[in-house]
């Protein structure tokens, strides 16, 4: 137990440096995006008239401090972020960045999550399946549906079900609340009215990503069920879901759960463009305006680096799980 | 080690042991491989598309950018070639002239109507924009990688319409050939892919390798690395390189620097997994056996470690492609990858996301085709090798 | 569902008011019921009215009026009608007919301060605007004005008990406090706008009595009256509620600022009013929500026909404003219609959905000509109508004539070269391709549309195609192509290649693409990229751009009062500019940047003077003229053709005027009087 | 005779393969009787192991059994025809039931993130009525009775915990736990050194006369065979070539096939050397040498005959005896 303690404090404080690193790595992206914060922020104050020369948006740079050394800056941010889990302000919209993204984040992570779980619960029991069947035909079918989910890019998808909606019922199913709901506070019928239209981006994402997973697990399947174990299990009488569940499908496991922030990293990846067609008003939509329209430096990279947290701490989680269940990684990792 | 498994626990016969000692591992995946049928349709849906990127220039009856538009057949419908009409039966298939008319009672759109009166025979190899096969353009910084070659010149076309064009998947606004463009752009996206997962397996393998062998510090340290880069989602990593690219640079260079990206951006997943298989791999007995004998840790790793996965890797790449080509168009959708004039894939659907193209101009979707088939037939052929690859394949016919 | 239900209640209210007022025929611009006209178009003072229709006007109002009031925080109990509109309402005419109250406006937005002037402009007043023949100035918040003989002295006259939308008295202190602590306040607005100083000189501002206000200029500048009647900034602000916060008004503005959790009064200031005259930045609601409860109200009191309820990052909410100052011409308050309510969709291919779905009552902003075959071909299934109007704006091109690369500066610099790609470009093509030939094939001019004094000839100088012309051209610049790759190189031998960044907001990637094929045909290499507006801003202002590709163009009516057309760089951050050197040679009085020739000094000093003379005299005329002929001749901007945009409103939506122009120049409707119109469902 | 108690008659497999339908075992007939330790010996290749996982239906999806091939169990005196079995139900009786198997690597026939006891135990509760504790006991009790130190401890271990000869022995342990009729072991010892080698073949050997059980002892390795099995029968190629008691066949091999084996005995010293078998290849499965399977390689192969006609089984002495041309032939002399 003790060295179960002390592994997951090593992966803990790991968690914590990768955090430190990507945090770097988002910074030096916001540095690299074309244009500083400044220009955005002058180019807000003159709406209109007034002529901005290149001294104008030197002065503002001073002004915001985008003069000091690039690491003096960093430093200043990962402060803020880690001990005031402050981000300061948006560039373009003026406002607070926690204020701005307040629910939007936990929205999106939510959705995001939603689409994973839809993703493996269909991937795990087909992908198992399709591993253990013998009838070419359900395998290739089963295959075929999920593929698609890959195959046809998920953009497309979107714009596809929007315009159908939009001849058919004359809906455009987008947005995450109806107009009565907008602005109202969380509460029952309004997470209804939520789930209502949140169900298509979930829907979407999750099939895309089913097409990976379900790749995943059946490769790890037949790898597994390749094993001499399980034949061996056999022998000793073990038949049916049994021997398909506590032997391969638990061992084929293992890889599965450890690459589940990536999956979800993978997904939140997508998550924009989707929320941009159907005009989500979540972060990721955010994230896609910040970076590909107002280039909003300050609010993409507390966006990113947000959504990369919340995957650190999915690895982390699923480190630990891992551990948990496969005692030769537990020995692998503690050397 | 993945084909002593094979003899020990198939049901093949022992005896087709010996056939399998003189057999390369390569023979037994193709035996396997050729008799599974969905992976063999996939396989040859493959080989055509590539053979059509290959031969884009000749095929396509006009040049895929705006120089080969063609301005009276703008937003035009695919004109498919018959061999009979009301007017009788010719050898020679043929389309029909057409007249156009544009007015705000058309809502601004060409209207166009055939002349059947008027037929435009098709002939094959007729002369028209000249091409190269061989034409590398790369303009890096700095002088030094610069070059440009140019070879293999032709303007001989496969076929094409005399006193006309010829659109068969149709044109878009400004009257450029979308089955030209398709062809380009197929081929396009498929070096993309390619290039990037080429980089990223390479990466992959030497990371999650050495990684996964020596476990302990390296380990953590190199996790550490995958885990960051894995961890920041590519779209604004792509963004900021994206920044990068100087105005000057020839759509040929910039999409040269875009695969490149997308390689740097793929490898770590296959990385991670190659490591945490090694992980477990690394504690078995025949490791330890083949380290007694003294042999070197590229050598365990190269011989003993990786065939133990084999097939892993192959469908791991097999998926990543498609994955390659999908952020390419991903990006190009939002903006950020490869955009008209270039001829991807990505670039293509972009067009089609328009809710007027959607409506009114659905040949527009042609391209989207075949891009759903090259995913398809990508995965199908990486399950099919990957099943083939497998000590277990055997009994799953 | 909604809407229906408020219509009903309003036709129920509008059976009172209807008789009540039987004395005063209901005169509409269609039907003016023998009523001769006033002073002004389409609109009478109260006096005018009555005389000229012998009847008294009775007044009535939003019968919804009080729930309206109650939905804007902090706001007062009602009075009644006649102590809330001023002793002196703005009678003015309908288009077509006495509309009916209630519904609610629907508008479609990108975003916060994006694409949101076309929904703006419909609540928006300043103290005149241009009536719908987009040549007379007509009165709105003040009651008349008068000039001196010299164009020195501009004294606006205000109405008798005009009141701000929270029941206080607005009065001519209101204008000194805006010019005087606002606009030139550094503290407020850094660097004074150009439109606020007359030949880089500040005005004064004199209160003569509560209203009557009087604005004495440095030297003559009669445009200074049209820029009222166009610009968004809003001569008068709310000092009874800002001035508590601003130190030189209110020695306690510090403190005040502080109860409610701010640094300084400034901060407050900041909250409310933003840091520019631009009128829908953010509200305290989004800037600082966790301060808002605290503060006297969500937004600062206004006289525009709206005033906002909530501000959202997902859109926002209007009721009309009780005390407004208009009413029709049976003495019926506008607005007619309650509410307005705006939500943000910034992608066009959603927003064009949704137009099609009829999902919005009015949109014109955003909406290009290539959109008009979708939203033509949709207007019975989505019952809306589609109006093509002519822009102002044209798509035009311009090199970099200070570009950092001296060589290229040699060339970009040679009138004859940008002469030969202007008639490289094949506008016939163009159009047919691009604008549905639709367009009207014209060379950049500055003015547009076309004054009187324009010669005839700079209309289409150089915008005939010739090919053969232009080769010959480049060749005498010394374009040749050395290495044999097809393509003209730099006189030095490096190539030349014009990489065209474009962003879609700025000029259409049909267009880039196709002027970029023209060009290859005569022997110039071209790139075609999209970038982002942002992105193409910055690399414009860091002067890395080699061509310029953006809209260009404005009427007469705001030349007058804004130069920035006409002196390097030709225009603001956001519009399209070259010559980055040459600005900053005369900001610096000569000190940085390169020295501009003759021509341009020549046409900042004609515009300063053309606008200290009044328009239409044959001094001002000859100025013009002389305007045209250097910009036109000297080809810093290359036009293409001037193309019309569409302009979308519900059918539902009556008193809609067709409006002359698709444009921002007027400020989008506000020659159109959104108040009056209506939602018949 | 005692009764046997499994036999197999005119055992014939075939696979479906790619390469099509290929035979791996042809009219292979032998019966064991309990207590009996029969050992199957052939070159990789010859289809000893897959007789053997025949006997539990172990055999891949792909595997078809000839109409007449009988495989009959004689279990608590009633006779279970094992190929008819189908349902997993029935299976139980051979597989852990009356039949156990130990394979040849120990480590890959554990699952390696199951605890040894909870494999164990998994086993005895589908087998027999006992409680998890009982099961629990009689495992620990097993792994003692294997020779396994602090087996409370090693119970809760994963098998790659265990060194290679223990996990041998947990291995066997496992398949005795259910007190099975047969055990099958196919090549339990090759995995293993000299030395482990000799002490697990010696523990079986106990445990056969402790338990009364048969053995199905399937190597490579006459030499094993001769310390270990009362009954030996020889395959080549997927067919019995010849049988008999240990001493018979080893001292007087008839078979040229079984001679060549025994020229090829390694030396005591080093039971891990490769065999250097008879001259020449087996040949490819897909070409099955018509006749007798062997002339391709048979010193006495005689042109016309061993390449035409199937020798049958000629009796030596005794039980003894082995399928050639030759054998008549000197028999005749």
């Amino acid at each position: 137990m003790a060295h179960f303690i002390q592994f997951t404090l090593t992966r803990a404080s790991m968690a914590l440096i990768t955090l430190l690193t990507v945090s770097l790595i988002v910074f030096t992206l916001m540095e690299m995006v074309p244009g500083t914060c400044a220009e955005r922020y002058l180019a807000f104050k003159n709406t209109q008239g007034a002529q901005i020369t290149i001294d104008d948006i030197k002065a503002e740079e001073r002004r915001l401090g985008l003069d000091r050394p690039f690491v003096v800056r960093w430093g200043s941010w990962v402060g803020d972020v880690f001990f005031k889990g402050e981000f300061g302000d948006s560039c373009i919209l003026r406002l607070n960045i926690n204020q701005l993204l307040a629910d939007k984040f936990w929205i999106s992570l939510g959705i995001c999550l939603a689409a994973l779980i839809f993703s493996y619960l269909i991937a795990v029991p087909v992908g198992i399946y399709a591993a253990s069947s013998t009838s070419p035909v359900t395998n290739n079918s089963l295959r075929l549906v999920s593929y698609l989910g890959l195959a046809l890019p998920n953009f497309l998808l979107a714009l596809i079900i929007m315009l159908v909606s939009t001849v058919l019922f004359g809906d455009s199913l987008t947005g995450l609340f109806s107009k009565e709901y907008r602005d109202a506070a969380w509460n029952w019928p309004k997470f209804a009215d939520f789930l209502s239209r949140a169900w298509l981006p979930i829907f979407i994402l999750g099939w895309s990503a089913t097409a990976f997973a379900l790749q995943t697990v059946r490769a790890l399947m037949l790898d597994e069920i390749g094993k001499l174990y399980v034949t061996a299990a056999s022998a000793r009488g073990i038949t049916g879901s049994k021997l398909l569940w506590k032997y391969p499908a638990r061992h084929a496991l293992g890889p599965v759960i450890n690459s589940l922030g990536f999956d979800l990293n993978r997904i939140f990846n997508e998550l924009p463009i989707i929320a941009l067609i159907l005009t989500l008003t979540e972060s990721g939509a955010l994230l896609i305006e910040s970076l590909a329209r107002s280039n909003d430096q300050q609010l993409a990279g507390a966006i990113i680096f947000l959504l990369t947290a919340s995957i650190v701490a999915l690895n982390f989680t699923t480190d630990i799980l891992l551990a948990l269940i496969d005692p030769r990684v537990r020995r692998g990792l503690m050397g | 080690m993945a084909l002593f498994g094979k003899q020990k626990t198939t049901g093949v016969d022992q005896k087709a042991k010996e056939a399998y000692f003189t057999a390369s591992q390569g023979q037994l995946i193709w035996a396997r491989f050729s008799s599974n049928r969905s992976a063999m349709i996939a396989l040859w849906a493959l080989v055509i598309m590539v053979v059509m990127g290959l031969l884009a220039p000749f095929i396509s009856p006009y040049d895929p950018t705006i120089a080969g538009r063609d301005n009276q057949y703008e937003n035009g419908a695919p004109q498919l070639p018959k061999f009979w009409d009301e007017n009788g039966f010719s050898p020679r298939p043929f389309i029909y002239a057409t007249k156009r008319t544009r007015s705000i009672k058309t809502n601004f759109r060409w209207v166009i109507t055939e002349d059947r009166s008027e037929r435009l025979y098709v002939h094959m190899f007729v002369k028209e924009w000249p091409y190269s096969f061989i034409d590398m353009k790369v303009d890096l910084p700095g002088e030094a990688l610069d070059f440009h070659a140019k070879a293999l010149t032709f303007d001989t076309h496969l076929f094409g319409v005399e006193g006309g064009k010829i659109h068969l998947f149709g044109t878009d606004a400004s009257g450029k050939d979308i089955f030209s463009r398709t062809l380009h752009a197929i081929w396009t996206s498929l070096a993309v892919g390619t290039l990037g997962v080429l980089i990223s397996f390479v990466l992959a393998l030497i990371i999650g390798g050495i990684s996964g062998y020596f476990g302990g510090w390296i380990d953590s340290a190199l996790q550490m690395l995958t885990d960051a880069i894995r961890t920041v989602p590519p779209i604004p990593l792509f963004m900021a390189l994206a920044a990068f690219m100087p105005d000057h640079w020839s759509s040929e260079t910039r999409f040269f620097f875009i695969s490149i990206i997308l390689g740097f951006i793929g490898w770590p997943t296959l990385a991670r997994r190659i490591r945490t298989h090694l992980l477990t791999e690394r504690s078995q007995e025949y490791v330890l056996a083949a380290q007694l004998c003294g042999a070197s840790s590229g050598h365990i790793i190269r011989r003993h470690l990786l065939p133990s996965f084999t097939s892993y890797i192959i469908v791991d790449l097999m998926i990543s492609f498609p994955y390659m080509v999908r952020s390419e168009t991903a990006l190009s959708f939002i903006g950020l990858g490869l955009k008209d004039p270039v001829n991807s894939l990505g670039a293509l659907m972009q067009n089609v996301s328009q809710a007027d193209v959607l409506l009114n101009y659905q040949w527009y979707f042609i391209p989207v085709i075949f891009f759903v088939a090259l995913v398809l037939a990508f995965v199908f052929v990486g399950d099919g090798l990957r099943d083939s690859a497998d000590p277990y394949g055997g009994t799953k016919k | 569902m909604r809407r229906l239900l408020l219509a009903s209640v309003a036709t129920l209210a509008l059976a009172g008011p209807a008789v009540a007022n039987a004395a005063c025929p209901a005169v509409t611009v269609k039907d003016m019921a023998g009523v001769k006209g006033g002073k002004y178009p389409q609109q009478f003072e109260l006096s005018e009215f009555q005389s000229a229709a012998n009847c008294k006007l009775t007044f009535a109002t939003n019968p919804a009026i009080e729930k309206l009031n109650g939905m804007i925080r902090g706001n007062p109990k009602l009075p009644p009608l006649a102590e809330r509109i001023p002793a002196e309402p703005l009678v003015v005419a309908p288009y077509d007919a006495v509309g009916k109250y209630g519904g609610t406006l629907d508008a479609l937005s990108n975003a916060t301060e994006a694409g949101t002037s076309d929904f703006l402009s419909t609540r928006h007043v300043n103290l005149v605007r241009y009536s719908d023949d987009l040549q007379t100035i007509v009165p709105n918040i003040a009651k008349d004005w008068s000039w001196n003989s010299d164009y020195t002295e501009l004294t606006f006259y205000l109405r008798k008990g005009h009141k701000w939308s929270d029941g206080a008295p607005f009065t001519a202190e209101d204008v000194k406090f805006w010019y005087d602590n606002l606009a030139l306040d550094p503290k407020v607005i850094e660097k004074p706008k150009d439109y606020v100083l007359v030949g880089g000189k500040r005005m004064q501002v004199e209160v003569k009595d509560p209203q009557t206000v009087v604005f004495k200029l440095p030297s003559p500048k009669p445009g200074l009256l049209a820029h009222f009647a166009t610009s968004f900034a809003q001569g008068f602000q709310p000092k009874h509620f800002l001035g508590k916060f601003h130190p030189d008004i209110n020695k306690d503005a510090d403190k005040n600022a502080k109860a409610l959790g701010f640094e300084n009064g400034y901060a407050v200031i900041k909250a409310y009013f933003g840091n520019s005259d631009w009128t829908d930045t953010p509200t305290p609601q989004l800037n600082s929500p966790e301060k808002v409860a605290k503060m006297p109200a969500d937004t600062m009191p206004t006289l525009e026909s709206y005033i906002l309820t909530r501000d959202t990052t997902e859109g926002r909410h209007f009721v009309a404003n009780p005390y407004f100052h208009m009413v029709d011409t049976q003495g019926n308050q506008l607005p007619y219609i309650s509410e307005q309510d705006e939500i943000y969709a910034n992608d066009q291919q959603v927003r064009l959905l949704k137009l099609v779905n009829g999902e919005a009552d009015y949109k014109t902003q955003s909406l290009q000509l290539s959109d008009a075959p979708l939203l033509l071909q949709n207007q019975e299934k989505g019952k809306y109508t589609i109006h093509l109007k002519p822009k102002i704006a044209m798509h035009a091109i311009s090199f970099n004539v200070t570009s950092e690369d001296p060589e290229k500066r040699k060339v970009f610099g040679d009138l004859k070269f940008r002469k030969a790609m202007s008639i490289a470009i094949n506008r016939a093509e163009l159009n047919e391709t691009a604008y549905f030939g639709e367009g009207k094939i014209q060379q950049y001019l500055g003015f547009s549309p076309a004054p009187a004094f324009v010669d005839e000839k700079w209309k289409t100088y150089a915008t005939e195609f010739d090919a053969a012309g232009a080769k010959k051209l480049l060749d005498e610049v010394g374009l040749m192509d050395k290495d044999g790759d097809g393509f003209r190189d730099l006189p030095s031998g490096k190539p030349l290649v014009l990489n065209l960044q474009f962003a879609t907001q700025g000029i259409a990637g049909q267009v880039v693409e196709m002027v970029g094929q023209h060009w290859s045909n005569v022997g110039i290499k071209t790139t075609v990229k999209e970038v982002t507006p942002d992105e193409y801003r910055s690399a414009q202002s860091s002067n890395q751009l080699d061509v310029g590709l953006w809209e260009k163009g404005q009427p007469l009516g705001i030349v007058l009062g804004n130069n920035e057309l006409w002196v390097a760089p030709f225009e603001n951050y956001f519009g399209h500019r070259t010559g980055m050197l040459w600005a900053e040679w005369m900001d610096s009085k000569g000190a940085k940047g390169a020295e501009p020739p003759a021509f341009v000094k020549q046409l900042s000093a004609d515009i300063d003077a053309f606008q200290s003379t009044p328009v239409g005299t044959p001094e001002s005329n000859k100025i013009g003229a002389r305007l045209v002929e250097n910009m036109v001749s000297n080809l810093l901007f290359i036009g293409t053709a001037l193309t019309p945009d569409p302009i979308y409103h519900r059918n539902a939506l009556k008193n809609f005027v067709e409006f002359k122009t698709a444009s921002y120049e007027y400020y989008r409707t506000y020659p159109y009087r959104a108040q009056q119109w209506f939602l018949d469902e | 005779m005692t009764e046997p108690l499994i036999s197999a008659r005119d055992l014939t497999i075939r696979f479906h393969t790619d390469e099509g339908l290929i035979t791996a075992v042809e009219k292979v007939n032998f019966d064991i009787a309990p207590g009996e330790v029969l050992g199957l010996v052939g070159e990789s290749g010859s289809g000893k192991s897959v007789t053997a996982k025949a006997l539990m239906q172990l055999n891949a999806g792909n595997t078809v059994y000839d109409s007449e091939s009988r495989i009959t169990l004689r279990a608590d005196g009633a006779d279970v025809d094992v190929l008819s079995l189908r349902r997993p139900k029935e299976m139980m009786v051979i597989r852990g039931g009356a039949i156990s198997m130990i394979f040849q690597e120990p480590m890959a026939s554990f699952a390696p993130a199951i605890t040894v006891g909870d494999q164990m135990v998994e086993q005895l509760m589908l087998h027999s009525s006992m409680t998890k504790v009982q099961a629990k006991d009689h495992s620990i009790h097993m792994l003692e009775r294997v020779g396994i130190p602090e087996a409370g401890r090693r119970f809760d271990q994963y098998a790659f915990e265990f060194s290679g000869g223990m996990r041998q022995r947990a291995m066997i342990a496992m398949a005795l736990s259910t007190k099975p009729k047969l055990l099958i072991a196919d090549e339990p010892t090759t995995a293993l050194d000299v030395t482990i080698q000799a002490q697990v073949i010696d523990l079986m050997k106990e445990l056969v006369d402790e338990f009364h059980m048969a053995i199905l002892f399937i190597t490579h390795d006459l030499g094993v065979i001769a310390q270990t099995a009362d009954n030996v029968a020889v395959m080549y190629l997927g067919r019995v070539v010849e049988h008999g008691p240990v001493r018979d066949v080893i001292r007087n091999a008839a078979h040229p096939y079984t001679q060549g084996l025994l020229n090829a005995l390694p030396n005591l010293e080093n039971l891990d050397s490769p065999l250097t078998p008879v001259a020449g290849d087996i040949p490819s499965p897909l070409e099955r040498p018509s006749g007798c399977v062997f002339h391709t390689r048979c010193p006495v192969f005689m042109e016309g005959k061993c390449d035409r006609d199937v020798p049958t089984m000629i009796n030596q002495s005794g039980d003894h005896a082995a399928a050639c041309f030759a054998v008549v032939n000197q028999g005749g002399a």
